[in-house]
């Protein structure tokens, strides 16, 4: 209502003709000169920017309803609905003249104050024992719920607001040292700890499959000293068949290895004898042995 | 450490703080072979309130503990050492706080239907951001909506202790307490609430 | 404006302001007509300084101009305001210690083959800091590694008299998990452990 105060009030000293604004009766909505004023002048020239500033004040079709009601100080509970519905068509078209931006929840309320208008023109049931609603019944009811909202954002605004009103009060602590806490440990928790660490690591080891590793390099290391012993060994009797596959393959790439860093000879006595092994008459220390592995899974 | 000591470190605290401060941290400071009981920290408290009297700054109990503020005499002088103004805050989005405030948890669409417009999304927005309000849930409906309500955060802006120091709401009016009779001729009745139905009866009963 | 009102001003403004406040700020929050000058202002600082004594806050002239601060005296107390919650140690952290306990005296690369991962610095240096484990030799190995062993400080912090009372491996097997992970919601106190340690010892005897 300060917004139409202040429109009134500014307002009210002009004169020419524009739209014939909206009549209204009863309650003084501005003080000319110390006389109150109730009814604005019919010939008053509302100028335009100020008319929008005030219709967009509006925070939605119920907030107009209650200005216009609460402008005839009249109660909520008695609303003359012909009377309202007419006010607030005339608001209506003012705003769809303005183009201001009018939303759908403005034409919905002109279809309910409609519908109401019609509903309070029926005759009335005869029959006096029924129960028969009030067609306002709903109207008044989200009305009086509005105004009770508004109201308590008002009463919110005027609370003492921080930043606003009041500041919270503060000092510098110049000397401020930084303490840090330690972490709280319960005892279970290491032991739970310890229990998973534990398990994680049996688990860890029935799983783990250990690989044997056979290495080539060891492998030739072992054929050397059997020649050191008996000079000349039998070919085939290098190889250890219980050694598998693998252990016999090592052995081989082991005396391939060996023949080609000419540390051992293979010699047969004459064709189809048996294959031996002799160690060749060099300097072992000569050759630099590469670390070459194979594993066996 | 004797009365006065006490309160002077509970002054010193809210001071370097510089955001409210409740009894069990204002007790924390306090080694615990000499930590002063919540009672005596209370009490202290009321004391230090007293102590204010007359001085720029007050102490005032809010949700999260004791403030020490600067008395709102002082706003209109002091708002000059800042260069920003503090904000103000539009009708829709305080009738939005206030719905929230008073009747949480609330759904966006139950705020809908008091105001009669639809929320600006940006209203909830700037209501979050500002630590005012927060999603506290979802209603079991199609749709699961949000149910807003308010923090601890809002009620120290307002300097509230608690939600039931809001201002009172406006009681609502019975309809058939005015006006129906203006309207028709015989007694009228509602059906809007129970409330309603039943001062409707008396009514009849009464005639 | 009279001296007093002056004054309070002043203070109201240096404790909202929270940060320095030199004598133009503080004279521009007064309009033009009741402007005091700044000797004025300067008188009504000091003033204001002498009446701080025997409070638990100085006003002190810097070199952006004057502040209003707490008195070191209760830097110390104060500042336990500020103590942040410790986070958790990690569960690498507490898998350590827990090899340690049980199996010290142990050196770095025997934990690492039991974790399976090699064993972070930081972790031995927090341990050690925390006074909770020490070097209590060196393996006759090659490279002498350390031997880490545990402290008295460790039983006083888990309230073992000694080590014997950590429960046997084979008893933390039969420890079912439910029931140490219902120990974990609540907060695990050294007197439930007493009672898991009896538990644990029952269950040995009964196998």
């Amino acid at each position: 209502m300060n917004e139409a105060a202040d429109i009134d009030a500014a307002t009210g000293a002009d004169s020419s003709t524009v739209e014939p604004p909206p009549q209204q009766g009863e309650m003084p909505f501005a003080i000319v000169e110390g006389e109150p004023v109730t009814e604005m002048p019919r010939d008053l020239y509302i100028p335009p920017q100020a008319l929008e500033v005030f219709l967009e004040a509006f925070e939605g079709p119920l907030d107009l309803l209650l200005y216009l009601i609460r402008r005839q100080n009249i109660d909520v509970l008695d609303i003359p609905i012909a009377d309202i519905t007419r006010q607030y068509m005339e608001y209506i078209q003012l705003m769809q003249e303005l183009d201001l931006e009018l939303a759908g929840e403005y034409l919905l309320m002109a279809a309910m104050l409609a519908e109401i208008k019609s509903r309070m023109l029926l005759p009335r049931s005869s029959d006096g024992s029924q129960e028969e609603e009030d067609p306002r019944a709903e109207l008044v009811r989200r009305l009086q719920e509005y105004e009770r909202y508004k109201q308590a954002a008002e009463d919110i605004d005027r609370l003492p607001r921080l930043e606003r009103d009041v500041h919270q009060a503060a000092a510098e602590l110049i000397h401020r040292q930084v303490l840090r806490l330690l972490p709280e440990v319960a005892l279970q928790e290491m032991l739970v700890a310890f229990k998973e660490v534990v398990q994680r690591a049996t688990m860890f080891a029935s799983l783990h499959v250990r690989r044997e590793t056979l290495s080539v390099r060891q492998r030739m290391s072992d054929v050397l000293a059997m020649l050191d012993g008996t000079g000349l060994v039998e070919f085939v009797r290098l190889f250890r068949p219980e050694e598998g596959r693998m252990g016999v393959t090592v052995t081989f790439a082991a005396l391939l290895e060996l023949l080609r860093e000419q540390l051992v000879d293979i010699v047969q006595a004459e064709p189809y004898r048996p294959l031996h092994v002799r160690r060749a008459e060099r300097d072992p220390n000569a050759a630099v042995l590469e670390d070459v592995e194979i594993t066996t899974a | 450490m004797n009365n006065d000591q006490l309160k002077s470190t509970i002054e010193a605290a809210l001071l370097a703080y510089g955001q409210p401060l409740n009894v069990e941290q204002l007790r924390e400071m306090f080694d615990e072979f000499e930590r002063p009981d919540a009672v005596d920290v209370r009490k202290t408290l009321a004391e230090l309130a007293r102590d204010c009297d007359g001085r720029p700054m007050e102490l005032v109990e809010i949700a999260s503990g004791w403030r020490l503020q600067v008395r709102s005499a002082y706003a209109a002088r002091l708002s000059k050492l800042w260069q920003e103004r503090p904000s103000r805050y539009s009708r829709a989005l305080l009738e939005t706080l206030a719905l929230i405030a008073y009747r949480q948890p609330i759904t966006r669409a139950e705020i809908e239907d008091v105001r009669g417009v639809t929320v600006n999304p940006n209203i909830v927005r700037t209501l979050t951001e500002r630590g005012w309000i927060r999603v506290v849930g979802h209603r079991e409906v199609p749709g699961h909506p949000e149910l807003l309500g308010t923090t601890r955060e809002f009620l120290d802006y307002f300097g509230l202790k608690s939600l039931d120091e809001l201002p009172s709401l406006a009681a609502l009016k019975d309809m058939d307490d005015v006006g129906i009779q203006l309207e028709f001729d015989g007694p009228a009745t509602v059906q809007a609430t129970a409330a309603d139905l039943a001062a409707a009866n008396d009514a009849d009963a009464a005639n």
